[in-house]
C-alpha cells in the first residue's frame, strides 16, 4: 500500500484529473482547488493513499478535479463517512471537502462529531456564505439581512462562526484562509493535514453567481489589508498594510482593543502576541471580526498535546488475522455443554 | 439438570414443559430464567426461550408496567417457540399475578410468593381484592409460600445484609422449580461459584437459597396437589451445545462471515432497543484484531461510516430498528448507487414512530423491500430463529460481498432476546468465499461489471486504481458522471437485474412441512417460523392437509416460489403485520394469497395460527 | 402574439406548433421560452411547455452539458403535453444543435446561429466535423444566419458594450421565430419595457432586436424554403388566464388551501433540486399575514418543525425530492402516530440517491406508500398537470385536516418546471371547510375520534385540554401511553381505517377517456397523464378500443376501480418507474396489470406510449 | 389565550401531572422535576401557554409528569419541533428537555441551529454523561476511559462540552446547573425562561444505574465546595467552602490561574470578576474544570443586547387575516391575460 510510486518532487499537476472543471467563471473554487493541488505536492504522499470525501454543493464536486481516490457522497454526510473510512484504514491521508451548507446546515452534527473524536481527518469548510448548487439560497454563515430566494427580505437569522464552531466542538486545529491568496493557502493546508488528528479549516470562498464579493474587504486592494488580520505563532497581532494597527487585551475586564501601534498610538510590548496553542486567546480570536477588528487569518487554534486517544479501527491491515480456531473459540466462550 | 434428582412423590411424564418467571427487575427474573435454562439445556432438552422487559430502567416495585418475565418450554420433541401458555408460573408478587396469570393454562400451576401478597402490593398493581381470595385462582393449582421469609432463614447467619439476603429469592425459587421438573441444581452450583467466587458470602448465601429451594420440594415440604414432573431429554445429534440468542447469533455472523470472505468487520451502529445487543456484544469483542465496532453520533452517522468502511474495504455491518432504519434511508440509497457491500441488521419493533419499543412486530418488511426514493432494490433476508441469524447473517455477508450491494437482514425484537440450544459449528467448515480486491489497473473502469454483474472492489491504497464515486448516476462504461437518458435507463436496468440475480445464488424455494401441493398451504417467514411451524404439525396430527412453507429470502423472491404456490388450492400468509409479504406475493403471482395478521406487538400463539388455519380449511 | 402580423409569404395552416429553443445559459433561452409563451398565451393558444436545464449552475460556454433548453407547444387542439419532437428548433450553438437535433421532427426546421459555428465550439461540443457541412442536417430544413452579428448590427448606436448587445440576441431570435409563427411582438414588448423601463439603453436594445429579427422575417430576408405558419387559436374558455408552472401551482395551492381550512400556514423546507421553486415562491409571499416560511437546516428539521406548528394550530406544509424525503421518513411516522395535519410534497427526481437531480421521475411512489418502519398509513395523491397542482394540493390541505393525517403529495421535476394557461379561478369561489379546534375539556381526550375517525385538534393555549402526546402507542380510550397488546392491535387498526376511509370523501374513479370497458385501458398517474391521454386519443381516431384511467389517490385506492379494471381484457400501467402502481393494483385486485414503463429521466413520448399499447392490441 | 387561568401565586404541585413518575429510585430527573415545577410556579404562566417539547430519553419522559401542554417527540429532534412551535405560535412558552445523547449525539444539529438562530425556547439538556434508557451505552459526554457496553475498555473518545458547544454555536444565555441544588436551580431556570431568545442550561444530573457518582466530585461535602465555583454576576470568581480560592487571569499569556485568595495567598483584586456579558470571559469559562480548575455553575453568559432579529411567525393570531380577494389577487399577480 505505500509504495513510493509518488514522484519525489510531483508537479501539483500530478494530482490533477482529466476531468474538465465545471464551475462558474470566477468562482473561488478555482482558485482553491489550485491550492490543494500545491499542498498535496508539498506533501508527496503516494495519489492512492490520499482520499477526497465530499458532501454535495458546488465545493463538493472537488473531487473529480483530482487524481486521486474520491468520494463524492450525500449532503452533509462527508465527515461521518470519512470517519468510518479513517478508522477502517488510518493509513490513507483523508481530506474532507464541504461548503457551509454541506457542513453547518445539513451537516453540522457531523461536523461536530468528527472534531470531538479527533479523527485524523483534513477538513476543509468552502464557505461563501450562500448554497450555490442550488442556485443561492440562504446558509447558515450568510450575514443578517442577506437577500436570497428564500429571504428576500434580508435574513433575520444570525449566522454562525465556522471557527467558533469549530473550537465549541473541541477542534484541535483550526483555521481560516482566502481562497484567492495563494501564498497562504497552501501552507496552511499543509499544516492543517500534517496535524495529527482532526483539523478544520474555514475557506473563505466567492461565490460569483450568487454571493459575489462577500468577500471584497478582505481583498479590497485599499480596506483590504485593515481587516486582514494574518495571527502567526509567537508573532503580535499587528495588522493593516504597514502593521500600523494591533489588538490589546484589557485584563481586568477581559475585552479586546483595536489599537494604532507607534508614536502617539500604543506601544508594540502592549500587543497581544499570537499563541496557537492558547484556547482562551483562540476562542477570543473566533468572536471577533468587522466591523470593530479585523477578521483573523491563519492557524488560529493548534493544539500540541499529544493526540488524545481516539477511536481507530484495527482494520488497517490487508488481511484477516484470525483463525478459524480462534472464531471457534469465540463462539464457544460462554455456557457450553456437551450431549452424548 | 445435570444430576437427576429423585423426590418421593411419583413424577407425572410429560413430554414437553413451561415455565414462566415472573415479578419485579428486583426479583431477578431474567437470572432465574437463564439459570434454569442452562440447566434444561445441560439435561439434554431442546428448548425456546423468551424473556420481556418492562420499557422503564427500573419501574417503582409493584407496578405492573414494571414487571418483568421470562419464559421456557424444554423437552424432548422438537421445540421451536416458547409456547403459547405456561403450565407453571412463578408469581413473586400480585402485579406480576395479575399480568401473567392469563398466560397459564387451565389447570396449571402457580407458585406464589405470599410474602409479597400486602396490601401496599396490592394497591400497586391495581388489585381491589387478594386474588389467593376472591376466586381469581380457581381452576390452577396453587403453591403458596413466603419465599422471602425462607430465602431469609435459608440464609441467616451468613452476615448478610438483610437487603442482600433477601436478594437470594430468586435462588429460593430457581431450587423449588428446579426440582419439580426433577433436575439437580448443578449447574445453577457451578455458575453461582465462577459469578461470585466459591467462599464469598453472597456466593454462598445464594447457594443455600437454591438448596433450600430445591429441599423444600425434595423433602416433601411441597403441598400435596402440587405437581411434579418427568420429562425425557430430546434425541439431539451429539457434540457441543450452548444457548444463544438471536442477539448473539446476529453478531457472531457478522464476525465469521467478514471471516469468511476474508475482510476485517467494521461494524458501525447507534444504540437503540431491541438492537443493541448485537452493537454491545461486538463491542465485547474488543480484543479481535479484525473486528472493529464504532459507536456512531446517530444512525445516520453508523451508516455512513460503514461506507465509507466499505469503500476502504471493510466489511461492514450495522444494525438498529424502526426508527433507526427510518433514519438509514437515505444513506442506504448511497450504498445502492455506489454499489458496496454492507449488511445492516434490522431488528423490528412495533411502530409506528417510537411505538412499542420493546415489543416485537414484521411490520418493516415493505419499508426494506420499497423504503427508498428511486430505485434502489437491494437483497433481504430473514432469520428465523435465534441460531439461524448466524446463519442468516453469513449468508448475507456473502451476498453482500458478491453482488457488491447492501444486504438488509430483518430479524425482530423477540429474535434478538430470545434463546435456543445451539450445536456449535466448527468454523472450519464454514465454507470461505473471498472477496476479490481488483488490483489491476489495466481496464479498469469503477462500473465494469463481472458475470454476477458486480462491479469491481477497488479500494483505496492500491496504486493506478483512482477513481471517484458517489451518488450521481454513472455512466455504465467510463464510470464518469452521466446525465445521459439511455445510460441512466441501462444502469437502473442494471441494478435491478443484479438484485434479481441473487436469486440463483440462493436455493429453489420448497416445502417446509407436509406435501408440496394440497389443499392448503401456509406461509411464514422470520420469527414466526416455529411457532407456524408448530400449528402445522399439530394440524397434520390432527389429519388436516396443510404445508408450510418458509421464506428466508424476502427479496429477490425465491426461484421455484410461483410453481409451488400454484399447487395449492389456499395461500395463507402468517405474518406479523398488515399484510406485507401477503402484497408481494399477490402482486408477483397473481394468487389469491390471503392472510393472518396479527399486530399486537406479541408473536402469533400456535392457537391462533391453528384456529385461523382450521377456519380456512372448513 | 397579440396583434396579427402578416408578410408576403402563403402561410402554411397547422393545428399545432412545437418550438424548441436550445442554446448556452448565457443565450438567455429560458427568457427566450418564457416570452415565447406569454405571447402564444395571449394570442389565446392552449399550450404546454417545459424546460430543461443543465446540472452545472454556470457551466462553461459551448459544452454539451452546458446546453438549456425550452420547449413549447401550443395550437388550438387541447394541448396536454409539450410535445415529443419539435417543428423547430433554434440552435445558438453547435453544442445546442448536438443534443438536440435528436428531438427535431423529420422535414422540421432548423434555426443555426451561424456566427457560433466556430472551431473553438465546434471542438467544445466535441464534434469532428462542421454539421453544416457533414449531411448531419440532411432532411431537414435549415434557416443559417449570424444571430449575433444580425443584433450587434441591429442594436449599433445605442452606446451598449459589445458584450451587452450581444446579450441581446435572444430577442433577435424570439422575434424571427414569432414570426414564423405568425405572431406579433406587443406582448414581448410590453414585458420589456416594464422590465427594462421604456427609454433605458438596454430597453430599446433589447426591442430592436426583438423588431430586427421579427423584420427579418415579416422583410422576406428569411431564406425561400423555411416554412412560416398559420394556427388558429384554441377554443378556450372566456376568462382571465396566466401560465402556471407546476411549482408555482403547488405553492398557491398550500396559500389556498390553508385559507379554507382557516388555519395559517407554515411552511418549513430545506432547498432541494428540483422542489426548491415552491419554496421560492412562498418565501416571496412574504407581505401574506398567514403565510409562515421557514428555511431549516435539513429535510428533518424542516418537517420536524411542521409537526410542531402543526400541533401549534398551523396547516404545515414542507416540500423536497428523493433524498429529502428519505430524511423525513422517521418525522412523517411520527405525523402519522401524533396524528397531525401535514401536507408533504414529493417533487420526485431520478434515483436512487443523488441521481440525476434535475431529471424527472415516478419512483418514489412505493416509497411514499410503504416507505415507513412500522404500519403507519398515510393518503397519496398525485397531480396530473401544472395547474392540477393546485387543486391536488387544496384537496390535500382538506384531507389532511379532515382526518388529521399528514398527506404526501406525489409531484415530480417535470411537473413543477412545466407550464400551461391556467383559467385563474375566484378564491371566493372554492368550497370553505374550516378546521374545528377543540376547545371543550369536557370529556376530552387526545385520542378520542370523531365518525371520520379523526382525532381532536387541540392546541395549546387552549385552557383545559392540557395533554401529552408523542411518539409512543397510545391508549384508544384515555390516550396515555399504553403498552397493551389488545390496545396496540386496535390503534393499528383504527389508524389504517382512518385513512381507508378517506376514499369515502373522493370521488369514485371513472375513465378518463373512451367507454368503461372493453379491450383495454391505460392506467395513468401523476404527470404521465398529459402524454398517455393524447396517445390514447390518437391511438382512438386510429379505430383503436382503447381507453384511459387517470388516478389523483393512489393510496387509497379510488372506490369503484377494481370493477372498472374488472371490465377490461387488458390494463396496462404506463409510469415512469419499474412497475410501482401496477405492483399496488396486482396485489390489490389479482389483475393481470401488465406495465409500460421508462426509468431514464425524461418524460414518456407520446410514440413510445403508442407503440407500447399498439404492441398489446395485436 | 392569556385568560387569567392561572392562581396568583400557584403551588409547584399545580404543575404537577396525575402521571406516577417511572423514574429509577435516585434518579437526578426527580430533582430536576421538582425544580422545574417551582420554576413554573415562580413565574406563574398558565399551564394552557406552557409546552414541554422532548426528545427520546429517561429524561424526555418528563412532559408526562407536568400538567402543561406536552410533545414526546423523536430522539433529538425536540429542538426542531420546538423551533416550528414557536415560530408558529410566539405566544407559547417553550421549554426543550432532552439529554445528552438525545441533545448533543444524534440531536446536535438541531441544538446548534435553535441556539445560532436565537429562537426563544428554553432549553434543558439534562447530563448524565451516559444514555439512561437504552441501558448505559457511551454518551459524547463520557469522559475519557468511561466503561460501557459498547466501550468494554473504556472510552477513547474525548467528550464535548455542552457549555462550549452551546457558546460555540453563538448561545446568548448559557448556563450550568446541579440536580440537587435546589436552592439554586429553580432561579437559573426562571432566568432561562425569561430570558428573551434561545436559552440553555446544563443541567447535572446523576444516572443512579448507569453512572452513579458521576457528579459526586462536586456533590461531595468535603471536597465539594473546591469542586464548584458558583459564578455570579458582578461577583468575584471564588469558590472554596469560605471562598479560599480564586481565579485570576495572566493578562500577557491570557492563561487562568486558581489560587489561594488572603493572607499568604493572591490579592483579592487580582481575583477576576465575574462578567456574564462578556463573551471572552464566558469561553474561558467553558474550557475549565477539573482536575486543575473547579467547575463553574450558574450563568456563565448572558448577552444583554437586544434580541437579534429572528424568525418568527406571522401566525400567533388565532384567526386568519387574508380574504379571498387578496388571494385571488395573489394568484393574479403575474402575466394574466384575458381571453374572451
Ligand atoms: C438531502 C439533501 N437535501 C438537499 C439537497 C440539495 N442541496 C445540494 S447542495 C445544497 C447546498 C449547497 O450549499 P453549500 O454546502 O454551501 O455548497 P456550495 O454549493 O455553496 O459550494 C443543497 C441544499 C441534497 N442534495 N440532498
Ligand atoms: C432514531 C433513534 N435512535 C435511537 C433510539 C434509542 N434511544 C432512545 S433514548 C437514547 C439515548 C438516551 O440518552 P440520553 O439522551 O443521554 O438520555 P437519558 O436516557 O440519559 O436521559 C437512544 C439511543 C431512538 N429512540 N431513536
Ligand atoms: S454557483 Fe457560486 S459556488 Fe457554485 S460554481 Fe458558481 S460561483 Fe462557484
Ligand atoms: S437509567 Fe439513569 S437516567 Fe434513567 S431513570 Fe434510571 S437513574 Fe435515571
Ligand atoms: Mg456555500
Ligand atoms: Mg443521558
Amino acid at each position: 500500500m505505500n509504495a513510493p510510486t509518488v514522484p519525489t518532487k510531483p508537479d501539483p499537476s500530478y494530482f490533477a484529473s482529466e476531468q474538465t472543471v465545471r464551475w462558474c467563471p470566477g468562482c473561488g473554487d478555482y482558485a482553491i482547488l489550485k491550492g490543494i493541488q500545491r499542498a498535496l505536492a508539498e506533501r508527496a504522499r503516494p495519489r492512492e493513499d490520499t482520499v477526497f470525501v465530499s458532501g454535495i454543493g458546488c465545493s463538493s464536486r472537488l473531487p473529480y478535479y483530482l487524481a486521486t481516490y474520491g468520494f463524492h457522497t450525500i449532503h452533509g454526510r462527508a465527515p461521518a463517512v470519512a470517519t468510518g473510512m479513517k478508522i477502517a484504514n488510518p493509513d490513507l491521508d483523508i481530506w474532507v471537502v464541504t461548503g457551509d451548507g454541506d457542513g453547518l446546515s445539513i451537516g453540522g452534527n457531523h461536523m461536530l462529531h468528527a472534531l470531538r473524536r479527533d479523527i485524523d481527518l483534513n477538513i476543509l469548510l468552502f464557505n461563501n456564505e450562500i448554497y450555490g448548487l442550488t442556485k443561492g439560497q440562504l446558509s447558515p454563515t450568510s450575514r443578517l439581512g442577506t437577500r436570497s430566494p428564500t429571504s428576500p427580505g434580508g435574513s433575520s437569522e444570525r449566522p454562525v462562526s465556522a471557527v467558533r464552531f469549530a473550537l465549541g466542538a473541541g477542534g484541535r486545529f483550526v483555521a481560516r484562509a482566502l481562497d484567492v491568496q495563494q501564498d497562504r493557502l497552501p501552507e496552511i493546508l499543509v499544516r492543517a493535514a500534517n496535524h495529527p488528528g482532526a483539523s478544520f479549516v474555514e475557506l473563505l470562498q466567492n461565490c460569483s453567481v450568487y454571493n459575489d464579493g462577500a468577500f471584497s474587504f478582505l481583498t479590497d486592494r485599499e480596506a483590504g489589508p485593515r481587516q486582514r488580520l494574518h495571527v502567526r505563532h509567537g508573532e503580535p497581532l499587528r495588522y493593516g498594510a504597514d502593521g500600523e494597527f494591533g489588538l490589546r487585551l484589557d485584563a481586568r475586564t477581559m475585552k479586546l482593543e483595536a489599537v494604532e501601534v507607534g508614536p502617539g498610538g500604543c506601544s508594540e510590548e502592549e500587543i497581544l502576541v499570537h499563541d496557537e496553542h492558547n484556547p482562551a486567546l483562540a476562542g477570543l480570536l473566533a468572536t471577533i471580526g468587522p466591523p470593530d477588528f479585523p477578521l483573523p487569518l491563519g492557524v488560529i487554534y493548534c493544539d500540541p498535546a499529544a493526540p488524545a486517544s481516539r477511536p481507530v479501527g484495527k482494520a488497517a491491515q490487508p488481511a484477516i488475522r484470525t483463525t478459524d480456531e480462534e472464531l471457534t473459540a469465540m463462539l464457544a466462550s460462554e455456557g457450553t455443554y456437551q450431549l452424548t | 439438570m445435570g444430576s437427576e434428582s429423585g423426590g418421593v412423590r411419583e413424577r407425572t411424564r410429560v413430554a414437553v414443559g413451561v415455565v414462566r418467571f415472573a415479578g419485579d427487575s428486583g426479583d431477578g427474573i431474567q437470572l432465574m430464567g437463564s439459570r434454569f435454562t442452562q440447566a434444561a439445556a445441560e439435561r439434554g432438552y431442546d428448548l425456546a426461550t423468551v424473556p420481556d422487559y418492562p420499557a422503564e430502567i427500573r419501574a417503582p416495585s409493584g407496578t405492573t408496567f414494571g414487571v418483568s418475565s421470562f419464559q421456557i418450554r424444554f423437552g424432548g420433541d422438537a421445540i421451536r417457540n416458547p409456547g403459547d401458555l405456561a403450565d407453571t408460573l412463578v408469581a413473586m408478587n400480585p402485579a406480576a399475578l395479575k399480568v401473567h396469570l392469563d398466560g397459564v393454562r387451565e389447570g396449571g400451576t402457580v407458585i406464589l410468593n405470599t410474602g409479597s401478597f400486602n396490601e401496599k402490593n396490592l394497591k400497586r398493581a391495581g388489585l381491589e381484592s387478594d386474588p389467593r381470595e376472591d376466586g381469581t385462582l380457581k381452576g390452577y393449582r396453587l403453591v403458596a409460600l413466603d419465599i422471602g421469609k425462607q430465602t431469609l432463614d435459608a440464609v441467616s447467619g451468613l452476615g448478610l445484609s438483610r437487603k442482600n439476603a433477601a436478594r437470594c429469592r430468586n435462588m429460593y425459587a430457581l431450587g423449588l422449580v428446579l426440582w419439580m421438573y426433577g433436575a439437580g441444581i448443578e449447574p445453577a452450583r457451578a455458575w453461582l461459584e465462577e459469578r461470585f467466587g466459591a467462599g464469598t458470602p453472597v456466593g454462598r448465601a445464594n447457594l443455600r437459597a437454591l438448596e433450600a429451594g430445591h429441599a423444600f420440594g425434595e423433602t416433601a415440604e411441597l403441598a400435596a396437589g402440587a405437581p411434579v414432573y418427568d420429562i425425557h431429554p430430546a434425541e439431539l445429534t451429539p457434540g457441543l451445545y450452548r444457548t444463544i440468542t438471536g442477539g448473539e447469533a446476529l453478531a457472531f455472523g457478522l464476525v465469521v462471515g467478514a471471516h469468511k470472505v476474508g475482510r476485517p468487520l467494521f461494524f458501525g451502529s447507534y444504540p437503540i432497543t431491541p438492537a443493541s445487543p448485537v452493537l454491545h456484544r461486538l463491542a465485547a469483542l474488543r480484543d479481535n484484531p479484525d473486528v472493529t465496532v464504532f459507536q456512531a453520533e446517530d444512525e445516520i452517522a453508523a451508516i455512513s461510516s460503514c461506507i465509507g468502511a466499505s469503500y476502504a474495504g471493510c466489511l461492514s455491518g450495522t444494525s438498529t430498528s424502526g426508527p433507526g432504519m427510518a433514519l438509514k434511508t437515505e444513506a442506504l440509497s448511497l450504498a445502492c448507487a455506489a454499489e458496496l457491500p454492507l449488511v445492516v441488521i434490522d431488528c423490528q419493533r412495533s411502530g409506528p414512530s417510537t411505538g412499542l419499543p420493546t415489543k416485537s412486530e414484521q411490520t418493516d418488511l415493505m419499508y426494506a423491500v420499497w423504503g427508498r426514493p428511486g430505485e434502489a432494490p437491494l437483497p433481504i433476508l430473514a432469520p428465523k430463529s435465534p441460531s439461524d441469524c448466524f446463519d442468516t447473517v453469513v449468508e448475507a455477508t456473502r451476498i453482500a460481498v458478491r453482488f457488491m450491494t447492501p444486504v438488509i437482514v430483518l430479524a425482530d425484537g423477540y429474535l434478538v432476546n430470545a434463546s435456543e440450544p445451539w450445536l456449535l459449528p466448527n468454523v472450519a467448515d464454514i465454507a470461505a468465499v473471498p472477496a476479490k480486491l481488483h488490483t489491476d489497473p489495466e481496464g479498469f473502469q469503477p462500473f465494469m461489471r463481472d458475470e454476477a454483474l458486480a462491479r469491481p472492489w477497488a479500494i483505496p491504497g492500491t496504486p493506478g486504481l483512482e477513481h471517484r464515486i458517489g451518488g450521481l448516476e454513472r455512466d455504465a462504461d467510463t464510470g464518469e458522471v452521466s446525465y445521459d437518458p439511455e445510460n441512466h435507463q441501462r444502469m437502473s436496468d442494471l441494478r435491478a437485474e443484479k438484485v434479481a440475480r441473487v436469486a440463483d445464488a440462493l436455493p429453489a424455494q420448497k416445502v417446509e412441512v407436509g406435501p408440496p401441493s394440497g389443499k392448503l398451504a401456509v406461509i411464514s417467514w422470520g420469527s414466526t417460523y416455529g411457532v407456524v411451524r408448530e400449528a402445522v404439525e399439530e394440524l397434520r396430527t390432527e389429519g388436516e392437509e396443510v404445508s408450510q412453507i418458509h421464506l428466508r429470502a424476502l427479496h429477490p423472491l425465491p426461484r421455484g416460489l410461483g410453481e409451488l404456490l400454484a399447487g395449492f388450492d389456499r395461500v395463507v400468509v402468517a405474518e406479523l403485520n398488515s399484510g406485507h409479504l401477503r402484497a408481494l406475493l399477490r402482486a408477483e403471482f397473481l394468487v389469491d394469497v390471503e392472510g393472518l395478521n396479527q399486530i399486537n406487538g406479541m408473536p402469533f400463539l400456535v392457537r391462533d395460527v391453528k384456529a385461523g388455519i382450521r377456519g380456512r380449511l372448513m
